[in-house]
């Protein structure tokens, strides 16, 4: 590629958001031993800042959107979209952490700089178009997340989450880049459109091969998801990580793990569907299923939300098997609206739990209604939205998957889910039962008063639920416009 | 010189991945799991220099380049976790890090 | 070039299956073989057969696997500017202005980690950081 | 914006104030939520007002873009039966708010903000044109039951209100993946615009596809009616709920099952319809006969009533199946009967729990001496939960049996064993509550009737006679739209019960 091409201010523009971010983080890093403060909330404030100027970032990229860098990144709708996704999950992250860190008197700037290196590796991962690229964006946010999931260093979960996270995502970091190394040899070319081309060429080399690596990449990307059966170390790490940290694994890179997923199989590998589609197929089956019945069994709700998260990943994945923009728009809804209600959930289960995340129990939600009814009142928007009642972002987001596989024939698939959606309001709602129908036990009756941060960090997704439930159609037309992936 | 055939490297390359990813379900030592994580990157490097040998591209080289140092940022977060979990359970049987299941 | 990948490519195919077959009778194999004798002489430390002295775990201070960890990282690190010099000439102004960025970022980690105290072998538990 | 929509709006917004009263005074909540209740009650009746009685379509249009794509509209419109189902359920919020003043000493702030959200819920569901607008509001009446089941109930409220949510969760499910279906054939959601096609036949849905699509819809109907053998959830919820939540779910709730499949079911599937006529009407006669016989030897009075209640809407869907004008009419009738008559009851023994706080017939004997005006109350309503003639419940289930007997005479002569056996298990119930030995724990318990008791009640007794001896003030439109539904039924089917047309005109004259 011509020299002269590389690092126009065009380029800088549409790289905006990862710039920011990267700086940012830098700087926390930099200022942390200048400074000399342990916890301050000094550097929150510094990283919600930054996080939004990200988000402007993106917008501007947006608006000059077209291929960066001769072609290894692409800034579209879609990358857009998924971008501005992990920084407002990022800000929801941020909030509720203002809190916890202190209470649990950990540093702060470390915390918030592999935030923002995490959030800025989603964001290449969102809009990148080359294999490795995308693998080099997996990584920054991988390995910043492994660290932030054993925070806690003295807490013997936290350090179990963080080995298990490092040990099977490094794994699955392996076989997604051992499927790169074969496209490279299969085909000449790591990027995603030139992969496509080739496939579709005259010389395209035979199906089984590009199979092969797709199979392998499939498997190293269905790890990163959590999706069944690939999913054995959500529940422990979910559970063991600090749990605004699991809050955002759950929404964080798990959007920026589905965008790579999307972009990845609905371009590059869109010629060879046949292939992949029934693999899909049994694996969002198998994560639906095993993600909701292994929850009905949870009483720890760090764990129960963990397996939801399977079975949501599961409830994407349906998206992606209805292989269509219509699938590619409803899944982007989806994650969407999961985001706010999962991270939602798990700000309720951080403010619940109390220090040292004492009271992780779903009987710790013991009359938590009678108490402070404003929490309660959000935890119960975030439930309803995952068990997928009308008037929620998690309905409209399920309505979008099921119609997208139902127009594309999938009507087993279908029944089994929504079926599979019925079954998972049970363990909701046992939370909702503990809430509103018991007397207050003894986390409740711990419960600190919420501060202005965790308030807002619980508001705000509720915000989101509602109004991607009572409004969606302005994200879903964003979601349908971008969902034309450049082929 | 007498040419290797490229398929002897990428037999090479496949033996070693397949070693690691039965390392990394078989061995119960953490840091043996982590070695053969490594393996496998190792692997995907060899079949990545390979291929660009293969194709005459520098491509290749470079990505080998780049795995080589996510793969060294990766290993050194790595251990630190390793570390801290030794000093908090003075273990390093995979099989008695599992303190979580209901 | 490309219509010889298929025929490249079907050994490949071979080599997946032969790969797992290897590695897995080589484990088949010394899992037979291998005796597996598991008592307290067998999980002690090598030392090159002599019988190991004090506890092998307080061996070393964690300093040591800090830094040792942190060469690696920054050892590394260098690799990029074997690709860097070979294009250099070519590139000019702009190589140069590129690496500096490289650069001023790996100086900000090294900040990082000497401000921290990282690098610091001679202390002890009171200027070191609490962790 | 018309005064449709204001019904409509009306209890959200109240509900949304309701949220804002402090919850140190219930006072303050109680009064909001008559004062709020009563005033969508009169915007309901202006709705009557206002209502051309002699246009069988739908009228109060509103159609307003929610969603562009997919094509969502928020689509409402009443027609000569939902208008009643409005009315009832707007009729009974603020007579749930009176029995509710005093017996709610808990969290009353919540329990009346549920209650107004539910009557959002409730009078949504019969309104919703589009079919996605109907799901949303059908899935959303089940959260604040949820909440009135679990929160204010008996003992086994959770189980309960759990076992309802999870019920009416999976059949709904089903039924939008019907909704779905239909969308994706179709490209919209408008109820009427699939009608038009379907009878344009620019919409020709094969046998097996409109078989299936007719039993996902069903399925998610006949839970909520209950038919047997899905109604095992209803004696449960109707047992630990309070009595305003088990008035609403008997006198309203279970009346979203049969409009559904009057309003959609029969329409959208007229084939399908047909074809399961007879085995659901075998399923209906086995609820009215199973219901009966198991509300005979319950020893708690309010799962007496709630099998009674099964035995009832057993009536109602047999009444629907055979596609007969007087069965159609009567089985709208009977819903509307039910409501008024099983609501009735409901806060009946709603009132002997507030004095005495059993629900076990056994605690209870003598209450005739104690309580006469309270008695004389019960005795009415059980009269007319009987069928007694001049009473409302005789209209329709007369209606029914007659369109039975034109249908299929066998069906009716089983179905009036359930109506013989009604008349068992209530009276034998009522002599034994309020009639024999008056003892001390009752005579200390139970004063009589006071005013706001008497303001919960004498509305429905005004309704059950005025429905029994002038069924023509409520009929009319009824029928007008009974008849577009028939007709609607007999597009594209294969066979027809026949009508002998003598039959009608005496029937006729009988109404």
């Amino acid at each position: 590629m011509p020299v002269s091409s590389f690092a126009s201010s065009l380029d800088m523009a549409r790289f905006l958001p990862e710039l920011i971010l990267t700086i940012a983080g830098t700087l926390l890093m930099v200022l942390d031993p200048v400074i000399h403060k342990r916890s301050s909330s000094l550097f929150g404030h510094l990283s919600i800042l930054a996080l939004l100027a990200g988000i402007g970032g993106a917008l501007y990229g947006y608006a000059h959107r077209g291929p960066a860098f001769g072609g290894l990144l692409m800034v579209d709708g879609f990358a857009t979209f998924f971008t501005v996704l992990v920084m407002v999950v990022g800000i929801l992250t941020v909030l509720p952490s203002y809190k916890f860190l202190q209470r649990e008197d950990a540093e702060t700037s470390e915390f918030h700089a592999l935030l923002l290196f995490s959030v800025a590796g989603q964001c290449i991962m969102a809009s990148a178009n080359e294999l490795i690229v995308i693998f080099i964006g997996l990584e920054i946010s991988s390995i910043a997340s492994y660290v932030m999931a054993g925070y806690l260093r003295d807490d013997k979960r936290a350090n179990e989450a963080a080995l298990k996270y490092f040990l099977l995502g490094s794994f699955a970091t392996a076989f997604f880049l051992y499927g790169v190394a074969l496209i490279y040899g299969a085909t000449g070319t790591i990027n995603l459109s030139a992969v496509r081309a080739v496939i579709l060429g005259p010389n395209a080399p035979a199906p089984v091969f590009i199979g092969v690596a797709a199979a392998i990449m499939f498997v190293g990307l269905a790890f990163k998801v959590s999706a069944a059966p690939f999913q054995i170390w959500a529940p422990d790490v979910y559970q063991g990580a600090p749990t605004p940290v699991s809050a955002f694994l759950s929404a964080g890179p798990k959007a920026a793990a589905f965008a790579v997923f999307l972009r990845i199989f609905m371009t590059a590998f869109e010629p060879i569907a046949g292939g992949w589609v029934p693999l899909v197929w049994i694996c969002a089956l198998l994560s639906m299923t095993v993600g909701n019945f292994a929850a009905l069994l949870q009483t720890n709700v760090k764990r129960m939300l963990a397996y939801s998260s399977i079975a949501h990943a599961g409830y994407v994945l349906v998206a992606l098997t209805a292989q269509s923009e219509v699938g590619t728009a409803a899944a982007m809804f989806y994650l969407a609206g999961y985001a706010f209600m999962n991270v939602g959930a798990f700000a309720v289960v951080s403010h619940l739990s109390g220090r040292g995340e004492k009271y992780q129990d779903i009987e710790s939600f013991k009359g938590l209604a009678q108490k402070q009814p404003l929490t309660a009142a959000m935890l119960t928007i975030f439930l309803l939205s995952l068990i997928g009642v009308p008037l929620t972002g998690g309905f409209f987001g399920k309505f979008y998957i099921f119609k997208a596989a139902l127009e594309s024939h999938l009507v087993w698939l279908t029944v089994l889910g929504l079926l599979n959606s019925a079954v998972a309001a049970y363990y909701y709602l046992r939370i909702l039962v503990m809430m509103y129908m018991h007397e207050p036990g003894e986390a409740v009756r711990d419960i600190e008063p919420l501060t202005p941060s965790l308030g807002l960090a619980l508001i705000l997704p509720a915000i989101g639920t509602l109004f991607l439930g009572i409004f969606p159609g302005w994200v879903l037309d964003f979601a349908g416009k971008s969902s034309n992936l450049l082929k | 010189m007498a040419e290797v055939p490229v398929s002897w490297f990428l037999t090479l390359s496949a033996v070693l991945f397949v070693l690691g990813v039965s390392g990394f379900l078989f061995r119960r030592n953490i840091i043996t799991v982590f070695m053969s994580i490594e393996l496998m990157l190792n692997a995907v490097n060899l079949t990545f220099i390979t291929f660009a040998y293969q194709l005459k591209q520098v491509n290749g080289h470079l990505f080998a380049f780049f795995v080589m140092v996510v793969a060294a940022a990766e290993a050194t977060v790595g251990l630190a976790i390793i570390l801290t979990v030794f000093k908090n359970r003075s273990t390093l049987n995979i099989d008695d890090v599992n303190s979580m299941k209901n | 070039m490309p219509d010889s990948y298929t025929e490249l490519y079907f050994p490949v195919l071979v080599q997946a299956l032969l790969a797992m077959a290897l590695a897995g009778g080589l484990l088949t194999v010394s899992y037979l073989l291998g005796k597996k004798v598991r008592n307290r002489v067998k999980d002690m430390p090598y030392e090159s057969g002599i019988t190991p002295t004090g506890d092998a775990r307080s061996r070393f201070s964690v300093k040591f696997y800090l830094v040792g960890m942190l060469f690696i990282l920054f050892d590394i690190e260098a690799i990029f500017l074997y690709p860097w010099v070979v294009v250099y000439r070519e590139l000019k102004m702009f190589a140069f202005v590129e690496m500096l960025v490289f650069v001023i970022l790996i100086l900000s980690g090294f900040f990082y980690i000497w401000k921290k105290g990282a690098l610091d072998w001679a202390s002890n538990e009171n200027t070191s950081r609490r962790h | 914006m018309n005064l449709l929509t204001v019904v409509l709006a009306l209890p959200l917004a109240s509900f949304l104030i309701a949220l804002l009263l402090p919850r140190s005074s219930p006072q303050a909540s109680r009064m909001w939520a008559l004062v709020s209740s009563v005033a969508t009650f009169a915007a309901s009746l202006g709705l009557l007002a206002w209502f051309d009685r002699g246009f069988a379509g739908e009228q109060f249009l509103l159609d307003v873009p929610w969603v562009t794509s997919p094509n969502i509209h928020f689509a409402i419109s009443a027609n000569g039966i939902s208008l009643w189902l409005v009315i009832l359920s707007t009729l009974l919020t603020p007579l749930c708010v009176l029995i509710s003043w005093n017996s709610i000493q808990a969290r009353v702030k919540e329990f009346f903000a549920f209650l107004l959200l539910l009557e959002f819920g409730l009078v949504g569901v019969f309104i919703a044109q589009d079919l996605f607008l109907f799901f949303v509001f059908w899935e959303f009446s089940l959260v604040p039951m949820y909440f009135l089941i679990g929160i204010w109930g008996h003992e086994r409220r959770i189980y309960a209100a759990v076992k309802f949510f999870l019920y009416t969760m999976a059949g709904s499910m089903l039924m939008l993946t019907a909704i779905i279906y239909l969308y994706n054939r179709t490209g919209t959601f408008s109820y009427p615009a699939i009608l038009d096609m379907l009878l344009s036949g620019q919409l020709r849905l094969a046998p097996v596809e409109q078989m299936l699509l007719f039993l996902a819809f069903f399925v998610a109907f006949a839970i909520k009616v209950p038919l047997f053998p899905l109604h095992t959830w209803l004696p449960d919820a109707h047992v630990e709920a309070p009595t305003a939540g088990s008035v609403m779910l008997a006198s309203v709730m279970l009346k979203m099952g049969c409009y559904g499949i009057l309003h959609f079911c029969l329409p959208l599937f007229p084939a399908a319809s047909r074809t399961c006529a007879p085995w659901i009407v075998v399923l209906a006669i086995i609820g009215i006969i199973y219901g009966a016989l198991v509300a005979m030897v319950q020893p708690n009075m309010k799962k007496l009533v709630a099998y009674s209640s099964v035995s009832h809407l057993g009536f109602v869907v047999l009444g629907i199946f055979t596609f007969t004008q007087m069965g159609l009419d009567g089985a709208v009738y009977q819903m509307l009967n039910h409501g008024i008559s099983t609501g009735a009851l409901f806060i009946g023994v709603g009132l002997l729990y507030d004095r005495r706080h059993s629900l076990e017939i056994k605690d209870y004997g003598g209450v005739a001496t104690a309580a006469p005006w309270l008695s004389t109350m019960f005795m009415i309503t059980m009269l007319a939960s009987i069928g007694l003639p001049v009473l409302n419940n005789f209209v329709g289930e007369f209606l029914v049996l007659q369109g039975t007997a034109v249908a299929n005479y066998t069906w009716t002569v089983y179905a009036s064993i359930g109506v013989i056996l009604s008349a068992c298990y209530m009276l034998w119930m009522y002599q034994r509550v309020f009639f024999g030995e008056l003892g001390p724990e009752v005579r200390s318990h139970m004063p009589d009737m006071k005013l706001r008791e008497w303001a919960a009640v004498v509305p429905l007794i005004v309704m059950m006679f005025w429905m029994g001896v002038y069924s023509q003030s409520f009929l009319p439109p009824v029928g007008k739209v009974n008849a577009r539904v028939l007709g609607q039924t007999q597009v594209n089917v294969p066979f027809r019960v026949e009508l002998a047309p003598v039959k009608r005109a005496e029937v006729a004259r009988a109404r």
